[in-house]
């Protein structure tokens, strides 16, 4: 039952990427610059001191966000650990809220309650942005029920790290989701680190860590980040499963991040050498890699490219105004979002004291 | 004659209402299902409902617990039962995380309508483990409502609003209580049909002058039989404030109850060290200081894990006889 | 590097049982018998309502503690759950201290605090008893961990069961002993089912429960513990792992349960039928099975195991006597064994308050 | 000039000087060897004692803080840092069933001589999970100790006594701190040659006689800034008592304040429900009611989940502004 999918033709010929248009190709592309453009902002104004907290960031990931939620229907839900902007914007949610969120100010998407490391967009199906390693991955399980549940044919995609993977709640949520055929995906993403912990230091092994999966009679494949047409090709088949046998899906796919940890992480040239991350910059970087698919393929030409590139970090500029020019919440938004109840000041809402200031 | 029926059969009736009621509540648990409840509580459901609506799940509490939360955010409508709510130990990071954070994280765009029950006492000699009684944990966190039920008639009915409740809900039980029986009338006997009662709202369980016994759970029980002696051997009379809910909390009925007795005892199964009795002990003195003739007492467990042997552990949990005692020390 | 073990010989050919003599053979008749009728007097005094909470029984499963314990040496230490009369009878506690603790009293092995689920002997390398379902397999880590850590040639074996994999502390470990090399041996004791849940129903996997160690790369073996000497072939090997290469097993023994899961469980003939047990007790009973191989083996004769019995029996009734004799804890001992300091009179436990009864 | 170090190196210190004592301390963690700590207090640790000293672990702390109790059970002595206390909560079954009840459980025969530190602490923008306050539960259950160093001298001091302390002591820091400086004064300088504070000892960091300041954690520092303020403004006398550490308890010198100022106020940047303020408040109330003048008063963190906008989350916590105003209501 548990298996590596074998894919025999090359990814660009999967016909799930066979159906992209020239426009969707371009799409991808714009997606995964925007995401950068993002970061690379964002970044400029933590080291600012305009934000607080963690900012941890997604660059040399983008592919995997972007690939998995191209394919994402009407029914598919995503939820993720803290590196959740990449996911966040793939979803469509835009750089105003996101950037807001940053600068901790009433326009965010969390209305400044939550940083960058808990973004949520329901209407968007994507359910965060969570902080505790791998406290995602049954929530994940829990989507994927209440899409069963509901008779509603989708899957959950619950994004984690190689470090989450020795998380006891991620394990008891696979046991879960073969034992009730639900269709859950979990994609590790596996950039080779734990904060500064490489991943031969964090996890014991056979070959995978998606292969854990199979103790447990799950489905699951391994494949490279790198080409977006080999993240959809792989995670096509687990929506399929998903989709149509309503059973899950370990995808393990392997990249690799730029930057540090978060961006306090003094160490990053410490656990890892300038030559590793050079390399992956200089030779793996999946935008570079996309960008010559696309003029390999005459999708467009490097003009065109260029204008998506500067509209994107126009766009990362914009927000970035907006969030500056965005108010702080106002003081007593401290107690809304506490309570439903309360908040919708229903009857339940007003009976009884709900907050205990003196 | 009013029906009596037991603490047990009033939450089972409570959720086969309910799960009558709207088609996205949903019971699970351990044993939940196909074994009625490890304390037969979900008696007979399994039977009625089938697999869809009762369902038993491994020995996973976080990944089973996260994953009601998770289909909560969705709309379902999980009432999860803890085997112990001792368990919550290995599934509090759902708890306290997601259940009770995530609302406040994405800027209120999320809710969390679930419940977990199951119950919570100790006195059963089922050793320290399994004797936890964590309602003041639970009630320490905004974004948690935490619901204890003394009778028959207030588990139905809090069991009922905790599974309309759109917040997330606590709800803990008593071994000890579910054999015993109260009056629960029917839902013809009831003006609105059903029995709903809703968080917040104390009850006064006795009516009394002289001192207010406030507790919850079990404790009232223990405080009716202490208001009963002290009536009867000391001429005392004692009013027994049952807070029912203990967040949402209600406040101005304790308040109103001891500006009227001047006097107050706090009675739990908890231990003491920041237990609910300190923070009602404390909003008492802070709030009526001048109308207190007495400092604010408590009774509760004796401060060790909670011991096996059987006649030990009788010792240590609140008695009549202990609430006696304090009440007559300072009336 | 994970395996399953391949025993071409017999059980009973293995030199680990080869070397026994026939006085060790007898030795584990009695210790399995003495385990049996330990139980079925406590049960009696149970239905008598001489004792409180829970008791779980371990009728059926005898040779499997009985097994592993008899191949403990001076460094090997022993865990396991709530199941756990057998395993303190085979380390070699008293039936006294034993029943005593199921009566609540003073003279109880864990001075009436612990109860039918928590019985300890530090001094025989015994570390309980543990209520929590899985609680123990991290705490089983760290004694194998203090074992490696003081340089000793040790091994830990930590007992749970079939329902206990599930639980995230479990796959924890797993990760945590192959990863830092720990001599740890899980033994899974499989008994079909988790309360009123069979394994089916509880658990995802490919063949078995012991293969999800595969994918931490930990060897894994699964085995009968019907007879004692496979219990010990099998077992033995994973001792040996643990002493040579200080690295960690798990083992997955199929054994059943006669009784309910507790002696509450009044649904114990509800979610198996009456044949499947009696099919157990008539042909898998591992006693009988054993006795059976003594008397073949011509290492006794009838009349000798009678006597042994007969003398378990007593031994058996005289501790419910001397439960029944002794005396229950003082109040005061309530407020003993909570801290060490405290007990101690040390400094420390003679500075500022510790309890915080009004 | 005494020496001056912050409350990392502090920390650092003692275990540095703990590690040399007894072989039989490990310090073991996420991070905390090669990478010298998420917060660098282990700072330089790893490259002196080594791998068997100075352990990384993976993110497993259900697994790894459930392996330092097993291996403290056979006599080593960790030292766990959990990188936020806040991810207790995936280890807590591990911390309160095992390191805080095995002991009781096993009549004695038992004891866990492990140490849990890392920070506690709010006001950093981490959002609500990472900033959990729980010392008022860890407190709550008799078989742990629970530790919370507000200086750099308290911090050496404390570490070094818990680390020796043969119960689980819970050890509580915070991120805010940790680059703060304070007088420490070097082991030669010290009388007995090293700094070692027993626990269940309150330190009054400041005299007075108008009210009394009662605090744990950082609070302890608003607290002296409040008083520095109520002094040269409204010449109002602050006492301010640092309890340092919550269990073992020094009632005895927070009653000896109370019973001189008659006034009290407990400040904590832990939430309110069931806090640390709550219990010694009635404690205080309970044993002083007649000396006291006005009732105990508590000033915390704001009752919500913590909030990461940064300058909303300031209003959060206790500020000296809100003692005083809390102050001045009663003085
Ligand atoms: C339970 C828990 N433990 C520790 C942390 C601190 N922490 C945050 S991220 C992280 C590393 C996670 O690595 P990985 O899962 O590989 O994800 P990546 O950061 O590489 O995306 C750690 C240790 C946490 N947030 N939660
Ligand atoms: C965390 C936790 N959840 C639930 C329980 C209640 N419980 C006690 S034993 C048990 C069944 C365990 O089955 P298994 O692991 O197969 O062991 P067996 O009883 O068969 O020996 C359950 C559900 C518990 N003690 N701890
Ligand atoms: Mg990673
Ligand atoms: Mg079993």
């Amino acid at each position: 039952m548990a298996k590596k999918s074998a894919s025999s033709e090359s990814a660009a010929d999967a016909a799930i990427n066979r159906s992209l248009t020239p426009d969707d190709k371009i799409k991808l592309y714009r997606e995964m610059v925007r995401i950068r453009r993002f970061e690379q902002v964002s970044l400029q104004h933590y080291q600012a001191g305009r934000m607080g907290g963690f900012l941890h960031l997604y660059i040399g990931q983008e592919s995997v966000a972007t690939g998995v939620v191209s394919l994402m229907g009407e029914n598919d839900h995503i939820i993720t650990a803290y590196r959740d902007h990449g996911h966040a914007l793939a979803v469509g949610m835009t750089m105003n809220e996101c950037m807001a969120e940053l600068f901790g100010k009433g326009t965010g998407c969390s209305r400044g309650k939550g940083g960058s490391m808990h973004y949520f967009a329901p209407d968007k199906n994507y359910w965060g942005g969570h902080g505790i390693v791998a406290g995602q991955t049954p929530l994940g399980l829990g989507l994927a029920y209440g899409l069963k549940y509901r008779g509603l044919k989708g899957a959950a995609l619950a994004f984690l790290g190689d470090g989450a993977v020795n998380q006891g709640a991620y394990h008891e949520s696979l046991n879960i989701a073969e034992l009730f055929d639900l269709p859950v995906i979990y994609v590790i993403e596996n950039n080779g680190y734990s904060m500064g912990t490489s991943q031969a230091r964090s996890s014991a092994f056979g070959n995978s860590l998606a292969e854990r999966a199979a103790g447990y009679g799950i489905a699951w494949d391994t494949f490279s980040g790198e080409d977006i047409y080999e993240v959809r090709a792989h995670t096509h088949a687990a929506i399929e499963r998903a989709h149509t046998e309503c059973r899950p899906t370990v995808l393990e796919v392997k990249t690799y991040r730029w930057e540090g940890h978060s961006v306090a992480d003094a160490n990053k040239l410490k656990y890892r050498t300038k030559e590793e991350v050079e390399l992956h910059q200089r030779e793996h970087d999946p935008i570079q890699r996309w960008k010559r698919v696309l003029l390999d393929e005459g999708v467009c030409d490097e003009a065109e490219l260029k204008k998506i590139d500067k509209a994107a970090q126009q766009e990362a500029e914009e927000s970035a105004e907006f969030a500056k020019a965005s108010a702080y919440p106002a003081p007593e938004t401290i107690f809304e979002d506490v309570y439903w109840e309360v908040d919708q000041m229903t009857t339940a809402g007003l009976t009884g004291r709900h907050f205990f200031n003196d | 004659m009013p029906r009596r029926i037991t603490y047990r059969d009033a939450l089972r009736e409570a959720m086969d209402e309910e799960l009558a009621r709207d088609p996205m509540v949903v019971i699970m648990g351990e044993e939940v299902a196909q074994y009625n409840g490890a304390y037969k509580v979900t008696q007979g459901l399994w039977d009625k409902w089938g697999d869809k609506r009762i369902v038993d799940t491994p020995i996973s509490e976080a990944g089973f617990i996260g994953m009601g939360i998770g289909a909560s955010m969705l709309g379902v409508r999980p009432v999860m039962e803890l085997m112990f709510w001792s368990f919550y130990t290995v599934a509090w990071d759902q708890i306290v995380n997601n259940a009770a954070m995530v609302r406040y994280m994405s800027g209120g765009k999320i809710n969390c309508p679930i419940v977990i029950r199951g119950p919570a006492n100790g006195g059963t000699s089922v050793g320290a483990t399994h004797s936890h009684t964590p309602e003041n944990i639970m009630a320490s966190f905004p974004g948690m409502k935490c619901v204890v039920p003394a009778t028959a008639y207030d588990a139905k009915g809090l069991l009922k609003a905790a599974i309309r409740d759109n917040d997330p809900v606590m709800f803990m039980e008593s071994t000890k209580l579910y054999g015993e029986e109260w009056d629960v009338p029917a839902n013809d006997e009831l003006p609105g049909g059903e029995l709903v009662i809703p968080l917040g709202v104390a009850d006064i369980k006795r009516s009394g002058t002289d001192i207010s016994l406030i507790a919850h759970g079990r404790a009232v029980i223990t405080c009716l039989q202490a208001a009963e002696i002290l009536e009867a051997e000391h001429g005392i009379s004692a009013e027994v404030v049952d807070v029912r809910s203990i967040r949402p909390l209600d406040e101005e009925t304790i308040l109103d109850s001891v500006s009227r007795t001047h006097r107050a005892i706090y009675v739990e199964e908890g231990r003491p060290f920041c237990g609910v009795g300190a923070q009602i002990a404390y909003t008492i003195q802070s709030k009526l200081f001048d109308e207190l003739d007495a400092p604010v007492l408590r009774v509760t467990s004796l401060d060790a894990p909670a011991i096996y042997s059987p006649p030990l552990e009788a010792l240590q949990l609140p008695t009549p006889e202990l609430v006696i005692e304090k009440a007559l020390s300072i009336c």
